[in-house]
């Protein structure tokens, strides 16, 4: 009997809970967020995450929301589990009074899923700095916003900011430059860009795959003892990051010679290393850490009052790039406001606001956000806004600037981005838009 | 009763010959050199004291071993070597000294389980289990139903075996292997840790068996009065080595055998 | 109590070895069916609680059918034929993307035998791959043949961490995707295109039920009888005849291909664009999970073990916004983890056959009403 | 098949019904018997096909009409058809109960002058071949079971399914054959003798009492009218073949109505079969009802506390309006829903549990019922009515109809029954069914006929004057008087004491004595389970018997019962003085009790002399040793100490109950 | 020589990491060969001791500890966790599932798993804490040898010594003690060991508390190597071909299938990696592990399972 009481509550309140909450009010928009704060990438998933919170809370607390709109959004844990963020996304996707605004899963696998289901239910799928890199044609994937940079953008930035290291395209050639990678689509992305990029400058490359989650990285780094590459290029998650970079230590490969991805670039991933990780350098996905004007009206308006997500992580890498990921998404309603009135937006009126978002730098520094983010424009062809990337170096401390934007090569790119666009829609049948005639 | 594959043999003819058959476990001798033989129609006991190597001879004739020396002619074909499966579908069948059952299964599915040899539809039809599959099902359920009517176990047809009391474990596992249809059964302890009762009726069953199916039956029997009431001929065994042969009386006044008993007795 | 049998009697075999012989239990069935195939669509085309939401069915009941499929094919295997594997991820993953290959065109250039299959309707490629997922269940079947428990079960971690490897690094099967994800092609069958989450839920419907019905046939036929002969006592199995050779390769085969049609629901109908990660070690377990607590050996066990495993942390991680208590997600989550942990812990003390046993000793209970025994 | 009699001519023989069912209910199931499995069925066309064969095979094996056929065997359909077959060549059937042990036996095969014999198995062979040279008629055994019987001397046997196949043969290669069958079917006259029941007897060798045809089929009709009995009915033959009840029940009344008899796969698993084939139309002695509802109680303490309170709570529901909704009587709305809610926890299930489930009518007769034990049954809503007949009337004197019940009478006379009641008191009757006399004995017909036709039942009773319906109190023979004039019903004081699950047997004394004693029988499964909770230890029956809480429990019981005699004025004076608790449970074996297992009253004083004499002696204890039958069939004695315990009588209100 | 000395290399630290992964092994040994219990949640117990380990020390040196002190401390309470785990593992769940199948047994340890994955995130967060005990820089030895010279991590080394001493520690226990005897009882024959009056339960808990231990032991040297963070947890999978190897009830074949899963797969990637595409240390050790068992379906060291009818 007891048993049937338990299981009977257990369904009632899952029952209520999937009816949703009576709560809604009609001048809300919805955002929903897609977290992972437990499990093996928590470290790394909640800095993003707080970031993310708190900025819309700011907004909430500052301004009253966008334009008078109140943003009320919902965490939901997917422990970085494809099937449980699809779960997440179902469940969230119609809350609010026009549904979710916006997704950002911060997961290549949920990205993947999700790719496929954004376009029947028409909410925009933002995935900045992350998830197909192709998926920055907006002709072909009209939902996703692959915003700010992709992979291929930071592969071609990586190999420039090499490049300028030893003084020049031409001395590229003959180096070698190998890619110690998470063996899963996220770690092969930029293949397809380096490969490209090896061929145009002449080094030879080699991918080094590490198997998830790359707790055992032994057999790579002596490989690469043995090998002695010019430069490693780390595209790493959570616990191969900081791996890596112990293992590189041991094998005395110079830290300052190995170049992360973004995702490889963040206060958790250096930290476990200790000193050996001091000289490691990183892509910065334009930003780095550090306050900025935003950060003093975050202290003023949110953390003053007790509503901050954060603690320690307040003003590091993730937590400032959750910050701009979340301006984005904002500043993508406040653009479908103008369109369609200060009100709630659909998903599909975030997807216009999206596309015909202009960031300028003036707007940036309207928003506190100067030095962290360069202007950014979407367009109905261009998903991604922008492809300017920076690289920062940790000094056993704190992470630095070292350079400054870097433009990544349209030339190389382009036709990547173009090709693979194309067979994904043969695939998936879809007829390109043509964005000619977008409005 | 359906005579198995294999050259018809009549009763009273040599079922199967054991010839100077040997075998040992990693130097220690279980058995050695022993010759013997089964016939047609009879009830053959084969007895000896503890670690005589009376279940090793039955795990030789049933595949279970194979034997280093000596050669086995079962319905006239001689072997040295063969599959304890290729015994079953010789017309091989056994009950174990520890009753090994199919334990997750009711007694009926035990017994069904004994007809596996026999049923011939391949698992395409046995997914869809309609016409010629179900018609197979129901054939052979039929003739199980006849040996649990035999065997008198109608009321625990349902029952998960483990639940069964020792007693009626042994029966079905009887009708396990009597529905394989055996040329040959071989019975190991029929009737070990068995009550006075229950001896008497497994003993009435060994018999009707005997009787009904016309099966030839080896089995291995501690209980003396046991084996005299029921076999027709016995062999003894002892250190591996056989002893004696004949009928029960024969054996009874045998010297070596009564030395070897009461040397155990020592 | 409910059940009245006084009358149920039978008069032909076929009658008695029917899947439901009482006819409570068959009625049950009818009215469980009826809501699945008659009542969901009609609640959701008319937007009734609590079916009338697409989440309900999309992130609800369709995982929970195809795992609960998943479950049955392992369930053939480790239930009924006594062999543990971890490998089940595997080969969903085989089947998955062997009918992404097959809807897609198989080209294999190995010069002389250049094979080249132009792309297949999707119905003959999910039952395509599925079969290759058989044939590959069959050669990893083999060692089983001389390794048992649970040194068989972490030696099928080989067939997982193989397949994982293979999906990453083989372009091939990804059809040279730069990223080695790929997409569900359409799900057209027969001309008509799966596409709104009541036809995904039909569609996996009908899938579970059949391969439900199949699996039930075997299990209780003559191949089922052989499994559990060979799980339960296989030398006595061996020496009446039964072959374990054939008896657990089959048992693999069955087994592999019904995982394999699971793998390839849960890519093509529940995810839609996938990476290996999908099929990973954590999905072998969990389906183990669920044979384990619904119950090894019964085929309903398996759908109660999926809608324990995969349902009841999802409700319970909507309690507390539910009931608006304000707890961090990272909180609930790890109490979810905590509580599931606990009732599972807690169910094998209470009943450690599972759910199917507890439904049995219930259904028994009724039966005997107002016995006790 | 043609059919060679005029079809619209009334069928006053089995075998013309049989055709008659053949033509009218030829799909429907005449017959299912629980083998290998499953209820294996016959249609009524596919019966009187094989009966057919099974009578030419038989014929050919030399029975001839006016022949007697012994049928040894328990409920089996081949055992049934074997009737059938020997009717139909006009030959009169003998059927024997199956537990009857050689002597009996060959007392009934030799009176019988049998020269066939239809039998079970391997078991009744055995038994035959035992008295063979007692039986010097007997010409040919045709048995049912083969198993066992490969190396006996097939000289005397043959298997039944060989003679119907033989019988099957011949007909199909001689198509008049056929024909000649059909001339013997028409050639069969109501008036024949159309079979030949022993009487158990509860004195004396039995006597064989012949029955017509069409007097049993008369009266068979007449009850299946009384009963709306139609061919969609369904009984189980579960009472002994042999017995009139089973014969008339489920043979005649199967054969008039056209319904389906079951038979069990075998007695063990009657209980189960009952379940399985759920009959529609049940019969059940007081006896077995008492069994079953001290299963039921005792299964019921095991279970959970609540689960028990619900039970009981719902069971006195029953008993307030249970009885008065199934007679149609008004009862409360609270009542009614009440009930109905009972019914769906209780009532209902435990019907399904017990296999009642469809049953529309049934019947409990051979000896009274205790009120309580009827009005159970009754209460949950069994349409559990009462009759009183005798094999001499061919079962029916008197039956309850429904809506008139009352568990004291036993109804008004049955359609066509005349009755009367002789001045010492005992009831005598006329009947359609009555039959034609005792096989070989007309001395003994006509010591129980009277001059002008009507039996004497040796019972003793009166017409109710409520009720107008019939009261029998006892055998006329065994009412007594104590030495002080009251009148003393043993049968009577012994049924209120066995109403208690704890007592299986009670033997009261008294006649021609100064006081009333009992001797008792405990019920080992009651008893048992009792001592079991409580934690009292016993090695033995004879130990838990004599137990001192065991006595205390007695005397608890017989102290209730005694205040209920002294509520009745007449009854008020045999109250119980003294009693004993028996170390033995009596048997049938022992021929303490008669194989429909009624106590053998002369017999076990007899046999208990000492203690009879102890409880009227005033000593606290007795020695008694007897002779006891093992199952095996071996003889032992059995000693034993028996205690005695006395008990205080209660308090009579007004005038002494001295003779009317 | 360039190619010998590569190849050393592989080797040597194949064999070290093999070592670690022994650790790990040595706990699932301890607790299936005294119970039978195939224990799921031993990687979860290397997190909990961990986190309470680095936790507490990072508390105690943040309050101005001297190092070695907090170190001492942290311990202790690491410790105590562990007994407090393996008391109520003991109590709540394996206690009431005594005498169940090797597979409920299991089972319950995967819940067991949640539970402590659960609980020790919740108590002692979810974040990545580094962890320095063990130097983590190499040496490079024979440079005269080989170019280079052969190098060697000095945390592996650590590793390999503190396998060495556990092993020495655990056969002391095993051979020495009263407990440790009662244990090796256990194992043989539960109801044996329980009609001579060895509790069950208190040689339950004796034997979690010595696993729990053993990952205390594994926790500090994979934090040092990892950092202490949930992925921590993940290191079972890779005891498992260790074990497999080694066989379920060996402590010297846990560390001996350490050293063959360790060596074969970095020779494997070293040298059939680059054929086949790389990233194949995975399921090498699995088929690795594989083959052993076709060869001996006990495992190397596994107690020989005899055929019986």
């Amino acid at each position: 009997m007891r048993k049937l009481t338990l299981a009977l509550t257990a369904l009632a309140l899952g029952a209520t809970a999937m009816t949703g909450p009576a709560t809604a009010q009609t001048n809300e928009q919805f955002i929903p967020a897609l977290v992972y704060r437990t499990g093996p990438y928590a470290p790394n998933g909640i800095p993003f995450a707080n970031g993310v919170a708190d900025y819309w809370t700011l907004l909430n607390e500052r301004d009253g929301g966008i334009n008078g709109v109140k943003i009320v959004f919902e965490e939901c844990e997917t422990g970085y589990a494809t099937d449980k963020g699809v779960e997440c996304y179902e469940r969230l996707k119609g809350k609010g009074p026009t549904g979710a605004a916006y997704f950002s899963p911060l997961s290549t696998g949920i990205t993947f899923a999700l790719t496929d289901k954004v376009p029947g239910d028409k909410i925009p799928l933002l995935t900045m700095g992350y998830g197909r890199s192709e998926s920055r044609n907006g002709a072909v994937f009209p939902w996703n916003f692959i915003a700010v940079g992709s992979y291929w953008t930071a592969a071609d930035v990586a190999i420039q900011h090499i490049a300028k290291e030893l003084g020049g395209f031409d001395k590229l050639k003959g180096k070698k430059i190998s890619l110690v990678y998470h063996d899963s689509p996220y770690g092969k992305e930029p293949i397809a860009a380096l490969e490209a990029r090896a061929k145009v400058n002449g080094f030879d490359f080699k991918a080094i795959p590490v198997t998830h989650p790359g707790v055992e990285q032994k057999s790579q780094w002596l490989a690469i003892r043995q090998d002695r590459p010019d430069y490693v290029l780390l595209w790493g998650w959570g616990v191969m990051n900081s791996t890596s970079i112990k293992e590189a230590a041991a094998v005395g490969f110079p830290r300052d010679k190995v170049i992360g991805v973004w995702w490889s670039g963040a206060e958790p991933d250096v930290t476990p290393a200790g000193d050996q990780s001091t000289g490691y350098k990183a892509l910065m996905l334009q930003h780095g850490p550090g306050k900025f004007a935003v950060h003093a009206d975050l202290e003023k308006n949110v953390v003053s009052k007790g509503k901050a997500a954060a603690k320690e992580d307040f003003a590091q890498v993730l937590y400032n790039r959750g910050l701009i990921n979340s301006m984005i998404g904002t500043e993508a309603i406040r653009t479908a406001m103008k369109k369609y009135g200060n009100k709630p937006m659909t998903g599909e009126q975030v997807r216009w606001g999206f596309e015909n978002l202009n960031l300028t730098a003036a707007r940036i520094k309207e928003l506190g956000f100067e030095g962290m983010l360069q202007p950014l424009r979407f367009s109905c062809e261009d998903h991604q806004g922008a492809d300017v990337a920076r690289m920062q170096q940790w000094d056993g401390k704190a992470w630095k600037t070292i350079s400054d934007y870097y433009k990544a090569d349209e030339k190389i790119l382009a036709p990547l981005v173009k090709e693979n666009a194309a067979k994904y829609a043969t695939e998936k049948k879809i007829t390109a838009r043509d964005c000619s005639k977008e409005s | 009763m359906r005579a198995p594959d294999g050259p018809p043999v009549t009763a009273g003819d040599v079922l199967l010959s054991i010839d100077n058959v040997s075998l040992s476990f990693g130097g220690v001798k279980a058995v050695s050199g022993v010759s013997f033989d089964i016939r047609k129609g009879e009830i053959r006991a084969i007895i000896g004291p503890n670690g005589a190597g009376k279940t090793s001879m039955l795990n030789i004739i049933n595949g279970f071993y194979h034997p280093q020396e000596g050669v086995i002619t079962f319905k006239g074909e001689a072997r040295s070597r063969m599959r304890p499966h290729d015994a079953a579908d010789g017309g091989i069948a056994r009950t174990f000294q520890n009753v090994a059952l199919f334990r997750g299964m009711t007694a009926l599915d035990n017994i069904m389980a004994g007809r596996t040899l026999k049923m011939r539809r391949n698992m395409f039809w046995q997914m869809l289990r309609v016409g010629p599959a179900l018609a197979e099902e129901v054939e052979h359920r039929h003739r199980v139903e006849e040996i649990i009517d035999f065997l008198k176990i109608q009321e625990i047809r349902r029952t998960p075996v483990s639940r069964l009391p020792y007693g009626l474990q042994k029966r079905v596992e009887l009708g396990r292997a009597l529905a394989m249809e055996p040329e040959l059964l071989l019975l190991d302890e029929p009737m070990a840790g068995m009550n006075i009762e229950e001896k008497e009726d497994m003993s009435r069953f060994i018999l009707d068996v005997n009787d009904h199916y016309g099966t030839t039956i080896a089995l291995i029997e501690h209980d003396m009065g046991v084996v005299m009431d029921l076999s027709d001929r016995v062999v003894v065994l002892d250190h591996g080595i056989k002893i004696a042969d004949g009928t029960p009386n024969e054996v009874k006044s045998n010297q070596a055998v009564i030395d070897a008993y009461l040397g155990v007795a020592h | 109590m409910f059940y009245r049998e006084t009358g149920q009697f039978k008069s032909s075999y076929a009658a008695d070895m029917q899947i439901f012989p009482i006819r409570q239990d068959r009625i049950a069935l009818w009215v469980v069916l009826a809501l699945a195939f008659i009542g969901i669509p009609l609640l959701n085309a008319f937007h009734i609680w609590p079916f009338g939401s697409e989440y309900m069915l999309r992130a609800i009941l369709i995982p929970f059918l195809i795992l609960s499929l998943a479950a049955i094919g392992l369930n053939i295997l480790t239930g009924y034929c006594g062999q543990l594997s971890l490998g089940s991820g595997a080969f969903m993953a085989i089947g998955a993307y062997s009918a992404y290959k097959f809807a897609t065109g198989v080209h294999l250039p190995f010069g002389l035998f250049d094979l080249s299959i132009p792309p297949l309707p999707m119905l003959p490629s999910i039952l395509l791959g599925a079969l290759m997922s058989a044939v590959v269940g069959i050669l990893f079947g083999i060692p089983s043949l001389r390794i048992k428990g649970l040194y068989l079960a972490v030696a099928t971690l080989a067939a997982q961490f193989f397949f994982d490897w293979v999906f990453i690094r083989v372009k091939w099967f990804t059809n040279y995707n730069s990223s080695g994800s790929v997409s569900a092609p359409d799900l057209n069958f027969f001309g008509f295109v799966v596409n709104a989450p009541i036809e995904r839920y039909l569609l996996c419907l009908v899938f579970v039920a059949i391969f439900a019905l199949l699996a039930k046939n075997l299990v209780r036929g003559n191949i089922g009888r052989q499994w559990m002969a060979t799980r339960d006592m296989d030398i006595a199995a061996e020496l009446m005849g039964i072959r374990p050779l054939y008896a657990k390769l089959s048992a693999f085969a069955i087994s592999s291909f019904i995982m394999g049609v699971a793998g390839a629901l849960w890519a093509f109908v529940y995810l839609g664009a996938w990476e290996p990660l999908a099929f990973s070690i954590d999905r072998s377990f969990q389906i183990l999970f669920m044979v384990i607590i619904g119950g090894l050996g019964s085929i309903l066990g398996s759908f109660l073990g999926a809608a324990f495993i995969l349902v009841l942390p999802i409700l319970l991680d909507q309690v507390p916004h539910a009931l608006g208590v304000p707890i961090s997600v990272e909180t609930v989550s790890l109490l979810v983890f905590i509580i599931t942990g606990a009732l599972i812990c807690w169910l094998l003390i209470v009943e450690p056959r599972g759910f199917a046993r507890l439904w049995l000793t219930g259904k028994e209970k009724l039966r005997l009403w107002p016995y006790p025994y | 098949m043609a059919v060679a009699f005029d079809a619209a001519a009334k069928a006053d023989t089995f075998p013309k019904l049989l055709v008659r069912n053949a033509r009218l209910y030829g799909s429907r199931p005449s017959m299912r018997h629980k083998d290998l499995g499953i209820w294996q069925t016959w249609t009524w066309a596919q019966a009187l096909e094989l009966v057919r064969a099974y009578a030419v095979g038989l014929s050919r094996l030399g029975l001839k009409r006016g022949e007697t056929i012994a049928i040894v065997g328990s409920n089996r359909p081949k055992l049934y058809w074997s009737v059938m077959a020997a009717q139909m060549l006009g030959a009169v059937p003998v059927p024997v109960y199956a537990d009857a042990v050689a002597d009996e036996l060959s007392f009934v095969l030799a009176h019988a002058d049998v020269r066939f014999a239809a039998v079970e198995d391997q078991e009744q062979i055995d038994k035959i071949q035992s008295v063979l040279d007692r039986l010097p008629k007997l010409e040919l055994m045709v048995y049912d079971e083969t198993r066992g019987l490969r190396d006996y001397d097939h000289a005397k046997l043959r298997a039944m399914d060989d003679v119907i196949a033989d019988g099957r043969k011949a007909l199909a290669a001689d198509p008049k054959l056929g024909e000649w069958l059909d001339g013997e079917i028409a050639a069969g006259k109501g008036s024949d003798p159309s079979i030949i029941l022993y009487t158990s007897g509860t004195t004396g060798a039995s006597k064989g009492v012949v029955l017509s045809g069409e007097r049993s089929i008369q009266a068979a009709t007449d009850t299946v009218k009384f009963d709306r009995l139609t061919e969609k009915d369904v009984a189980l033959a579960y009472l002994p073949l042999a017995w009139v009840g089973d014969h008339y029940l489920n043979y005649a009344q199967g054969l008039v109505a056209g319904f389906c008899m079951a038979c069990p796969e075998s007695a063990d698993t009657a209980t189960s079969d009952l379940r399985e084939i759920g009959p529609s139309f049940y019969f059940a002695p007081p006896r077995t009802l008492e069994v079953l509802l001290t299963r039921v109680m005792i299964r019921m303490e095991d279970a959970s506390a609540l689960k028990r309170k619900m039970f009981h709570y719902f069971i006195g529901v029953a008993r307030k309006y249970g009885e008065r909704i199934l007679n149609g009587d008004s009862v409360p709305l609270g009542g009614r829903l009440l009930y109905w809610f009972g019914n769906i926890l209780v009532y209902a299930p435990l019907k399904n549990v017990l296999g009642f489930s469809r049953v529309r009518v049934a019947y409990t007769a051979g000896e009274a019922i205790g009120p309580d034990l009827f009005a159970f049954y009754r209460s949950i809503g069994l349409n559990f009515k009462q009759l009183y007949g005798q094999t001499e009337a061919f079962l029916y004197v008197t039956a309850q109809p429904d809506g008139e019940i009352h568990s004291d009478t036993v109804g008004p006379a049955c359609p066509h029954v005349d009755i009367r009641i002789a001045d010492n008191g005992e009831v005598l009757f006329k009947s359609p069914g009555m039959f034609i006399g005792y096989f070989k004995d007309a001395d003994k017909t006509a010591e129980v006929m009277t001059p002008d036709g009507y039996v004497k039942t040796g019972d003793a009773g009166y017409f109710d004057e409520k009720t107008g319906h019939l009261k029998i109190i006892d055998r006329a023979k065994d009412v007594g008087r104590l030495n002080d004039g009251t009148m003393f019903p043993p049968k009577y004081i012994e049924n209120k004491l066995k109403f208690f699950p704890d007592i299986r047997e009670a033997v009261a004394y008294g006649d021609q004595r100064d006081f009333v004693t009992v001797m008792l029988n405990i019920d080992l499964t009651a008893v048992g389970s009792w001592a079991e909770r409580n934690n009292v230890s016993y090695g033995s029956y004879q130990e838990l018997a004599g137990h001192p809480q065991v006595y205390a429990m007695m005397e608890k019981h017989i102290a209730e019962v005694n205040k209920s005699l002294a509520d009745d004025k007449v009854m008020a004076g045999a109250q119980i003085k003294r009693f004993l608790v028996l170390h033995k449970e009596l048997d049938a074996d022992d021929g303490e009790l008669t194989r429909t297992q009624k106590v053998r009253r002369g017999f076990v004083a007899e046999r208990y002399a000492p203690l009879i004499d102890a409880l009227y002696n005033g000593s606290s204890a007795a020695d008694i040793s007897t002779e006891v039958t093992f199952e095996d069939g071996r003889k032992g004695t059995l000693s034993a100490r028996v205690k005695i315990a006395d008990m205080q009588p209660v308090a009579i209100s007004g005038t002494l109950g001295k003779a009317a | 020589m360039i190619a010998f000395g590569q190849f050393l290399e592989v080797l040597v630290s194949g064999l070290l990491a093999g070592v670690l992964y022994s650790l790990v092994a040595l706990g699932f040994v301890l607790i299936f060969k005294a119970s039978g219990v195939f224990n799921f949640a031993q990687g979860a117990m290397v997190l909990l001791a961990g986190l309470a380990l680095v936790r507490s020390l990072d508390f105690m040196v943040g309050k101005g500890l001297p190092f070695w002190a907090a170190i001492v401390i942290a311990l202790l309470f690491a410790a105590v966790v562990m007994a407090i785990t393996a008391w109520m593992v003991e109590r709540f769940v394996l206690g009431p599932l005594i005498n169940q199948d090797g597979l409920t047994l299991f089972m319950s340890t995967i819940g067991v798993t949640f539970m402590i994955e659960g609980g020790a995130q919740m108590l002692f967060g979810s974040d990545v804490y580094p962890l320095r005990l063990f130097p983590s820089d190499a040496w490079f030895l024979f440079e005269s040898s080989f170019p280079g010279g052969i190098l060697v991590s000095k945390i592996d080394v650590w590793g390999g010594m503190i396998a060495a001493v556990l092993v020495v520690g655990l056969a002391l226990f095993f051979q020495k003690t009263k407990t440790g005897r009662a244990l090796r009882a256990v194992a043989d024959d539960h109801a044996a060991a329980q009609s001579v009056g060895i509790s069950l339960n208190w040689i339950w808990f004796i034997v979690w508390l010595v696993a729990g231990l053993v990952a205390l032991v594994a926790a500090t040297v994979w934090g040092t190597k990892l950092g202490v963070q949930f992925s921590i947890t993940f290191l079972a999978l890779k005891a498992l071909p260790v074990l497999i190897i080694g066989g379920f009830t060996s402590v010297p074949g846990a560390i001996v299938g350490g050293l063959i899963v360790g060596a074969g797969e970095k020779l494997a990637e070293a040298y059939l990696g680059p054929f086949i595409g790389g990233g194949i240390e995975y399921w090498f050790a699995y088929v690795l592990a594989l083959a052993v068992l076709m060869a001996r379906p006990q495992g190397l060291f596994g107690e020989r399972i005899i055929e019986r009818i």
